[in-house]
C-alpha cells in the first residue's frame, strides 16, 4: 500500500524519490490566510458595500502596519527553531528607538538630547543603534551559552533591563526632532520593503546555509547536534545575537517611522512576534519552522486589524474576536496537517 | 600532551605513523555523584581489528567509550592515538583526529531528512558557499549504495523505523571515513538480516584496517565478527583475549562472574483457557486480517523482519493506536480498546520497544518510572499515593531485577541503558497483569539478566499470565515460546509449534 | 459620516469618560457614527490607525495621541490623504504649525498639576513633608504633572514643603498601596501623598487606614476626579483632586472635526480649563464625569 | 566502602531509604533568596542606618504585594510542570476582577452595574468569580487537549479574549462601591494566608497524589505516559482548569484589595507569574518543579520590589537593577546545582 511504504520511508524504485512529494507545510497556514482574507471580502461586500482587497492602500498599510513585528519575527522564529525564546525583542525595540533617535537628532530641534551631535548623516545612528540591538542579542546568548540559565530567564532579564535603560536614558522624555533624512526609512513603504528583504536573506540563510542547518540541528536534538561536531554554544550566540540584532533594525524603523522616540515604544511587541511565528507553524520545541511561514503569520496579523477597522468592528470585539481567530487559525492548520498525514 | 588541533592536521597530511595501536587508553577513571563508572580501566584498540567490549549492564562500557569521542572527560588517565597523548575536548576533537562513534542511543535530528543528519557540519557548498543539496543527496545515496542501504536521502528520519534509523547512523559514522569506529550497541535493533548486512560493511573497514570496537550483548554475534574482546566488570577491567582462545561460557563467566546454567529457562507450564482473542485486526494501511489467541499461561512469540508490522499491532492491542476493524476478545467477552487506560483496566500490560521515546521518563526517579502504570488502580486511596508501601513493593523489584543504581531517586537517565530496560519491565510487573506483551523485552541486555528476565516471565507464565512476546532475536524467539507466530510486511504468514519452529521455518515465513 | 477615533489606552479610567463623552454626543448627531479603536499607549499602533482609517475611507479622524511628540508624522499622514485631524486631549508637539483641516482640543496637562499641587501646598500652609507618586514613567502625563509639581514647591510660598519621597507606581491603585507601606514600613515620614491620578491616591489611602492612621493627619491629592475620588472625598479621605472636562473635551473634538469634515472653518487651538474640586465644590462635580 | 555499596544500586533495607538523600533542589533558591536579602540588610545598615529585614511590617508587605501573583504562579507551575505554559492568567484576574466585582457591589453605591444584585452575601461574588476563571481555565484545556494546538497559541488566545471582554464587560468602566463583606478578603494579611494556604494545598497535591505524580509524568514524556494508562487529555484539561481557578481566585484578591476592578488588572502578570515558577526552578521543558521553589521565586519577587524602596533607589534604576537580579539569580542557581553534581 502506498501510505506504508511512505510512512515507512521507503523508496520508490522506479522513480528512486520518496512518494508523494510533501506539500510545504506552511502551504497550510497560507491557505488559512486566504480563508480569512476572502472572509472580511465577503463581510466588506454585505455590510460596508466595498471590496477588502481591491484597495491598494489598504493592501500596503495591512503589511506596513506589522513590518515592525515582522522584522523581529525573523529574528525570534530562529531564536525558536533552536529551542529557545526571546522575550526580549520588545524591550530592546524600544531601547534602539530612543538611542538610535538621540543621534538623529536635527539642530533645528532646540531640545537636542546631544546638541553637539545633531544633524549626523543617517547611517551612523541606524549603524549603532543596530549595533546596540545586536549587543543586547549578544549578551542575551552569552548568558544562555555560558551560564544554562534558561532562555527565558535570560531575555525576561534582558526585557526588564532594557526597558529600564530606555526609561533611564532621557528619564523618560521622548526624543524627537530627527532629521529627514533618517526619517526616510520610515516613510512610505520603506518599512515593507526592509522586513521582506530581511525574510529574504534569512529565509535563504536558513534553507541553504550551514548557519541554518546548524540552527535546526540545535532545535531538533541538541546531543545529537553535539556529538556531530556543533560548536552549539557558539552558534546559541550567534542566533540570539542576530535576533537581537534585527530587533535593532525594528527599533529604529520604529523610531523613523514616527519620528520620534519615546520609551514605551515597542511594548508587548515580543508576544506578537512569537504569535506571528508559531501562527506561521514554527513549533517552540524547537527543530521545525520556517521564514515564510513566520511572515505569512505576521501578515495574518496585519489583515485582522485592517479588516476589523474597514468593518468597523466595535473596539470591545475587536480583541475577543481576535483571540478566537488565532485559536482558530492554528487549530485549522493542526487539524489539516493531521488530515494529510493519515 | 599534543593538542588535538596539531593531531588533526598531522591526520589530514596523511602521515601515518607506526605506532602498535590505534589507541590506548590506560588507567582510566571516571565517577559520577555515587557511582564509579570506571575505575582503572585499560583498553588497546589494534588497527585493522574488530575488538568487542563485554561487561553486563552498567559495567561502564559506554562511559569509556564517550570519552574515547570527547564526550565525557577522564578524570584521571591518558589516552593515546596512534602513540601520541591526547586529550580530547569535544565531539569534534574526537571526529576531526578520525573517531567517530554511534551512540547506544539513536542520536538523530528527526524533523531533518537523512541527508542532512548524516552530513551535518559537513555539507557540501556550492561556490557561492551555499549547502548544495542535489550534491548532499547525491552523496548520500552513493553511500548507501555503498552500504547496500535502501532509504531515500530525503527521507525525513521522523519517518524511519528504529531499525532504518539505526542504520542511518551506521552510514553516518562510517561516512566520517574515520579510523577509529566505535559501536555501541548498533544490532539492538536489527533483525538476523540486516545484522548480517553490517557484519559485511564492519569486514570491509576492518580489512582497510580501521580499528573497530564493537559492543553488544547478543553473545551469538560475537564469535561471528570479534578478533579480540575485552571485558569489564564494575566498572573494572577484567582482561583482554583474542577471540580463538576462549569460549563463550568462558567469556560469560568473566562477565558475570558466574556461571549461568541455563540461558533460556522455558518451563512447560499447564496451558489454560484463551484469554486473549484477536480477530482479523486491521489497521488501515498499516496491517490487516491478523487473528492469533493466547492461552493463560502461554508465551506467544512474534517474529517478522524489521517493519513487518508486529510492533504496530500490538500497539493497536493496547489502544495505542485503535484498530479500523476486526475484534478483540478477553475471556471470550469482546472488548473495546481504544486508550491504553482500558487496557491497563483489562489488566494487560505493554512494554514499548523504544525506551527513549515511549518507555521512560528521562528526568525523574527510578522510583517515579517504575510506579507509574501501578497508580492507575492501585497504591491510591483518596487520591493520595500510599508511598511507602509502593516504595517497598519498588525496592523488592529492583532487587529481583538486580538493577543497578545508586538508589531509587537517582534519575533513570544516568542509569545504564540495559538497567533502564529492567526499570520498565519492572514497571509492568508491578501491575500484576494477565496479559503481558513485550516488544523487544531484552533489548540491551546483558546476558545474566537476559536469563533473570526469562525467569521472571516464566514464572508469570506458571501464574497463569498470557504473554505475547516480539522479538528479533532469533534463539530468544526459539527458545522461549510455545508458540511463534510470523508476520510479513503486516500480515500474518503462519504460526509454528514449539516442536517444529527452527531458525530456517522461520525466516522462510518471514521472507515470504 | 464616520470619524474614526484612535485612543491612546482603554484602560485609563479618565480616557474612558472622554471617549464616552464623544460616543454619548455622537449619538444624539444624526447619521454620525464613530469609530473607535484602542492604541494600546503604543505610537507606531495609533500611526497605523490613522492609516487604516485613511483606507477605510472615513470622513475625519480624532486622535488621543499616544505621545505628542509622534504627531508630525501623524499630522502629515492626514494631510497628505486630504483627511481633517483633530488632536484631543493632549497637546500635540506642533501645535503652532499644525497643517490645513487640522486643529486640536484639550486642557493644559500643566494646569493639572499645578492646581493640585498648589491647594496641598494652601492646606499645608507652605510647610511640611511631601511624597510624591509618579505614573508611567513613559507617560507624558506623568512626566507633566510630576513637573509642575516641582515647579511649584520651588515657588516662595511653598518653599517650605520638601518632597522626600518620588516613585512611580504605574497609575495603579495596588501598586499605589504597596508603595506607600513600603515607605511606612521604612519609617518614611510624610504628611502629604501628591498622586499623579486619582487611583494612586485611593490606593495611598487604602495603605494609610491599613496602617492605623488618622485620614486627617495626612494631605491627599490626586487628578482626574473619578468617581471613586469623589467618593473618598466625601468620607473625607481624599482632599484635594483636579477635574478635567473629559465630556466636554469629547464634546469639543466630534464639533471640530464635523466641522472641519464639512469645510468650515474651526479654532485651531480650543483649551478647556482644569477645575480644582474640594470637599467645598465637591457637590458641583458628583454628576459629572 | 560507602559508595562501593551505593554502586551496587543497594537500598538501605533497614530504612528502606535511598542512601544519601539528595539536597532538595529548591535549598539552593532559598539561599539564594537569603543572599538577596542579606545584601539588602547590609545595604540598609549602610545607605539608611535601618535594618531591612527586623521590621514586621516591612515583612508582611514583601508578600502581601506579591501574593496574587504567588497565587496564579501556583497555578502556572503546574502548567509548566506538564510541559505546557499559560499565558492567559493576567488577563484572567482582569476579567474575573470585572465580573466578581460587579456582584458585589453595595446598594450605597449609586452607579452599581446590577442595581437589583447589590449587597448580595460575599460568597456569591467570590464564588462566581472563581467558576468564571474556572471556565476560562477549562477552555483552555479543551482547546490544548482535544485540538492539540500548542498551549502557547491556545492561552494566548485566550489572553487576548479575556482581556477584550473584560474591556467590553463594562465599556471599560471602573466597578467600585463594593460591600465591605467582600472587601474583608483583600485586607490585611488575609491575601498572604489564601496565598499561601493555596500554596500549600498544592505543594501536597504535586507531591503526594496521583493527581501530581501523572502532571509530572506527562510532562517528562508524554507518550510514555499515555502507554503507561494516563488518560493524558482528561489530566491536562484538570491541571488547566487549576490554573485557570486559581487565576480566578487571584481576581477575586485582587478586586477586594484594591476594592475596584479595573479592565486593566492584572496586565503582565502572566510573566511575573512564569519568572517566579522559573527562578523557583521549574523547567519549561516540563517534568521538574516544586511548588515550594516557585513560593520562594515569588517573595524574592516581593524582596526586591521593597527593597528598592527602601534603599531609596531612583526609579529608572529600578527596572535595571530588577532584570540583572532575576537572571544573577538564576544564574547563582544553576551554578550551584552543577557545583553539587561534580
Ligand atoms: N551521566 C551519568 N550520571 C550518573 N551516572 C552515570 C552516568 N552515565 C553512566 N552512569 C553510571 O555509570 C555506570 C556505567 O554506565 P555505562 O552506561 O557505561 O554502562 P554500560 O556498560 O554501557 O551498560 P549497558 O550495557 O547497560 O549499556 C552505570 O552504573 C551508570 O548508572
Ligand atoms: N508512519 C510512521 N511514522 C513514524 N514511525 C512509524 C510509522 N509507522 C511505523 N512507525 C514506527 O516504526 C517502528 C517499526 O514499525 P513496525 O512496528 O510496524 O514494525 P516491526 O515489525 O515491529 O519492526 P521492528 O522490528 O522495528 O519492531 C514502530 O516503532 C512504529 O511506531
Ligand atoms: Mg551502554
Ligand atoms: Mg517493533
Amino acid at each position: 500500500m502506498n501510505s506504508k511504504t511512505v510512512a515507512k520511508g521507503e523508496v520508490d524504485l522506479k522513480t528512486g524519490k520518496p512518494q508523494h512529494r510533501r506539500i510545504p507545510p506552511e502551504a497550510n497556514i497560507f491557505l488559512v490566510l486566504i480563508g480569512i482574507a476572502l472572509v472580511f471580502e465577503v463581510l466588506g461586500w454585505v455590510f460596508v458595500g466595498q471590496s477588502f482587497l481591491a484597495n491598494p492602500q489598504r493592501l500596503t498599510i495591512m503589511i506596513l502596519q506589522v513590518s515592525v513585528i515582522g522584522i523581529i519575527s525573523v529574528g525570534v522564529t530562529q531564536v525558536i527553531i533552536t529551542g529557545g525564546i526571546d522575550l526580549s525583542s520588545g524591550s530592546v525595540v524600544g531601547m534602539t528607538a530612543m538611542f538610535t533617535a538621540s543621534l538623529a537628532q536635527s539642530s533645528t530641534w532646540s531640545r537636542a538630547l546631544y546638541p553637539s551631535l545633531t544633524d549626523l548623516p543617517f547611517f551612523i545612528p541606524i549603524g549603532l543603534g543596530i549595533a546596540v540591538g545586536l549587543l543586547a542579542g549578544f549578551i542575551n546568548g552569552q548568558l544562555i551559552a555560558r551560564t544554562k540559565i534558561p532562555p527565558f530567564i535570560a531575555t525576561l532579564g534582558m526585557m526588564v533591563t532594557a526597558r529600564g535603560i530606555s526609561k533611564w536614558y532621557t528619564k523618560g522624555q521622548p526624543v524627537s526632532g530627527l532629521t529627514d533624512q533618517f526619517n526616510f526609512i520610515g516613510t512610505g513603504i520603506w518599512p515593507v520593503v526592509v522586513f521582506l528583504v530581511v525574510a529574504m536573506i534569512f529565509h535563504i540563510a536558513l534553507r541553504y546555509t550551514r548557519y541554518g542547518k546548524f540552527t535546526y540541528a540545535i532545535g531538533a536534538n541538541v546531543q545529537a547536534a553535539r556529538v556531530s561536531g556543533i560548536n552549539v554554544e557558539a552558534h546559541l550566540i550567534k542566533v540570539y545575537a542576530i535576533a537581537g540584532m534585527l530587533a535593532g533594525l525594528a527599533g529604529v524603523v520604529t523610531a523613523a517611522r514616527a519620528q520620534t522616540a519615546q520609551a514605551g515604544m515597542g511594548v508587548m511587541y515580543e508576544l506578537d512576534a512569537i504569535a506571528a511565528a508559531v501562527i506561521g507553524g514554527t513549533s517552540l520545541s524547537g527543530g521545525a519552522g520556517r521564514i515564510t511561514g513566520t511572515v505569512i503569520g505576521t501578515i495574518i496579523l496585519g489583515v485582522m486589524t485592517s479588516g476589523f477597522t474597514f468593518l468597523r468592528v466595535d473596539a470591545y470585539y475587536q480583541e475577543i474576536i481576535k483571540g478566537m481567530i488565532i485559536v482558530t487559525a492554528v487549530v485549522a492548520d493542526v487539524y489539516r496537517q493531521k488530515k494529510r498525514k493519515v | 600532551m599534543v593538542s588535538p588541533t596539531t593531531m588533526a592536521a598531522v591526520r589530514k597530511s596523511g602521515a601515518v605513523p607506526t605506532a602498535e595501536y590505534l589507541l590506548v587508553a590506560e588507567g582510566v577513571r571516571k565517577e559520577f555523584p555515587g557511582v564509579v563508572a570506571l575505575d582503572d580501566v585499560t583498553f588497546r584498540l589494534k588497527r585493522g581489528s574488530v575488538h568487542a567490549l563485554m561487561g553486563e549492564n552498567g559495567a561502564g562500557k559506554s562511559t569509556l567509550m564517550k570519552i574515547l569521542a570527547g564526550i565525557y572527560h577522564p578524570d584521571k588517565g591518558t589516552v593515546q592515538l596512534k602513540g601520541v597523548d591526547i586529550r580530547l575536548e569535544s565531539p569534534l576533537d574526537a571526529l576531526e583526529n578520525g573517531i567517530a562513534m554511534i551512540h547506544q542511543e539513536l542520536n538523530l535530528m528527526s524533523p531533518m531528512t537523512v541527508a542532512e543528519n548524516i552530513w551535518i557540519r559537513r555539507e557540501p557548498l556550492n561556490r557561492f558557499g551555499f549547502v548544495d543539496h542535489r550534491e548532499m543527496n547525491r552523496k548520500t545515496a552513493e553511500l548507501f549504495n555503498r552500504l547496500n542501504i535502501t532509504i531515500h536521502p530525503e527521507t525525513r528520519v521522523g519517518e524511519l523505523s528504529v531499525a532504518n534509523r539505526q542504520m542511518v547512523e551506521i552510514a553516518k559514522a562510517v561516512s566520517y571515513e574515520s579510523d577509529v569506529l566505535i559501536m555501541d550497541e548498533p544490532t539492538s535493533a536489527l533483525t538476523e538480516r540486516e545484522v548480517e548486512h553490517l557484519f559485511q560493511i564492519i569486514r570491509s573497514l576492518r580489512d582497510q584496517g580501521i580499528g573497530i570496537v564493537y559492543i553488544t550483548h547478543k553473545m551469538s554475534e560475537l564469535f561471528e565478527i570479534a578478533d579480540e574482546f575485552s571485558v569489564f566488570r564494575d566498572g573494572k577491567y577484567i582482561g583482554t583475549h583474542a577471540s580463538t582462545d576462549v569460549t563463550r561460557d568462558d567469556i560469560i563467566r568473566m562477565m558475570v562472574g558466574r556461571e549461568i546454567t541455563q540461558m533460556f529457562p522455558k518451563e512447560d507450564v499447564p496451558l489454560g483457557e484463551v484469554v486473549l482473542s484477536v480477530k482479523n485486526l486491521t489497521l488501515d494501511g498499516v496491517f490487516r486480517d491478523v487473528s492469533f489467541d493466547v492461552r493463560a499461561g502461554e508465551i506467544l512469540g512474534v517474529a517478522g523482519l524489521v517493519g513487518s508490522g508486529r510492533s504496530n499491532v500490538a500497539e493497536t492491542i493496547f489502544g495505542v493506536t485503535p484498530a479500523s476493524s476486526g475484534t478483540i476478545e478477553i475471556d471470550g467477552k469482546p472488548v473495546s480498546i481504544t486508550s491504553p487506560t482500558e487496557a491497563i483496566r483489562n489488566r494487560m500490560a505493554f512494554l514499548t520497544e523504544d525506551r527513549k521515546d515511549t518507555g521512560c521518563l528521562l528526568i525523574l526517579s527510578v522510583l517515579e518510572n517504575m510506579q507509574l502504570a501501578v497508580l492507575q488502580d492501585r497504591f491510591v486511596s483518596k487520591g493520595f499515593v500510599t508511598q511507602a508501601d509502593l516504595t517497598a513493593e519498588c525496592e523488592e523489584m529492583c532487587r529481583k531485577l538486580r538493577v543497578k543504581t545508586p538508589n531509587l531517586a537517582e534519575r533513570i537517565e544516568n542509569l545504564s541503558g540495559g538497567n533502564q530496560q529492567k526499570v520498565l519491565i519492572g514497571r509492568w510487573m508491578l501491575t500484576n497483569p494477565r496479559i503481558l506483551i513485550l516488544d523487544e523485552p531484552t533489548r540491551g541486555i546483558d546476558v545474566g539478566a537476559k536469563a533473570e528476565i526469562h525467569r521472571l516471565v516464566t514464572e508469570m507464565t506458571r501464574n497463569g499470565v498470557a504473554v505475547i512476546m516480539i522479538s528479533s532475536e532469533m534463539p530468544e524467539v526459539l527458545g522461549m515460546s510455545d508458540r511463534v507466530m510470523v508476520m510479513h510486511e503486516g500480515r500474518v504468514t503462519g504460526f509454528l509449534d514449539r516442536a517444529e519452529a527452527t531458525q530456517i521455518k522461520v525466516m522462510d515465513l518471514a521472507a515470504r | 459620516e464616520t470619524i474614526g477615533v484612535s485612543m491612546a489606552l482603554f484602560d485609563d479610567n479618565f480616557l474612558t469618560v472622554l471617549r464616552n463623552g464623544m460616543q454619548d454626543y455622537a449619538k444624539t448627531l444624526d447619521g454620525v457614527t464613530l469609530q473607535v479603536e484602542d492604541a494600546q499607549n503604543d505610537v507606531a499602533k495609533q500611526q497605523s490607525q490613522i492609516q487604516n482609517f485613511i483606507a477605510a475611507g472615513v470622513q475625519a479622524i480624532i486622535v488621543n495621541p499616544v505621545d505628542t511628540d509622534a504627531t508630525a508624522a501623524m499630522s502629515k499622514i492626514a494631510a497628505d490623504a486630504g483627511i481633517p485631524l483633530v488632536y484631543v486631549n493632549r497637546e500635540p508637539v506642533n501645535v503652532n504649525e499644525l497643517p490645513e483641516k487640522q486643529a486640536f482640543v484639550a486642557s493644559n496637562e500643566e494646569e493639572s498639576g499645578t492646581l493640585e499641587t498648589q491647594e496641598v501646598c494652601k492646606l499645608l500652609g507652605g510647610k511640611g513633608k511631601a511624597v510624591v507618586m509618579m505614573g508611567e514613567l513613559s507617560n507624558q502625563a506623568a512626566r507633566m504633572r510630576t513637573q509642575d509639581v516641582h515647579n511649584v514647591l520651588a515657588t516662595d510660598e511653598c518653599k517650605g514643603i520638601e518632597i522626600v519621597e518620588e516613585q512611580t507606581a504605574n497609575w495603579s491603585r495596588t501598586q499605589g498601596a504597596d508603595l506607600v507601606t513600603n515607605w511606612l514600613s521604612a519609617g518614611l515620614e510624610f504628611n502629604a501623598v501628591i498622586a499623579n491620578n486619582d487611583e494612586m491616591a485611593i490606593g495611598a489611602i487604602q495603605a494609610l487606614k491599613a496602617a492605623g492612621k488618622d485620614m486627617k493627619d495626612y494631605v491627599v491629592a490626586g487628578v482626574d476626579a473619578t468617581q471613586d475620588a469623589l467618593a473618598a472625598m466625601e468620607a473625607g479621605d481624599l482632599d484635594v483632586t483636579v477635574f478635567q472636562n473629559a465630556a466636554g473635551q469629547g464634546k469639543g473634538s466630534v464639533d471640530a472635526a464635523l466641522k472641519l469634515a464639512k469645510g468650515e472653518a474651526v479654532d485651531k487651538k480650543v483649551y478647556i480649563p482644569f477645575e480644582l474640586v474640594t470637599p467645598a465644590n465637591l457637590k458641583d462635580y458628583q454628576s459629572k464625569n
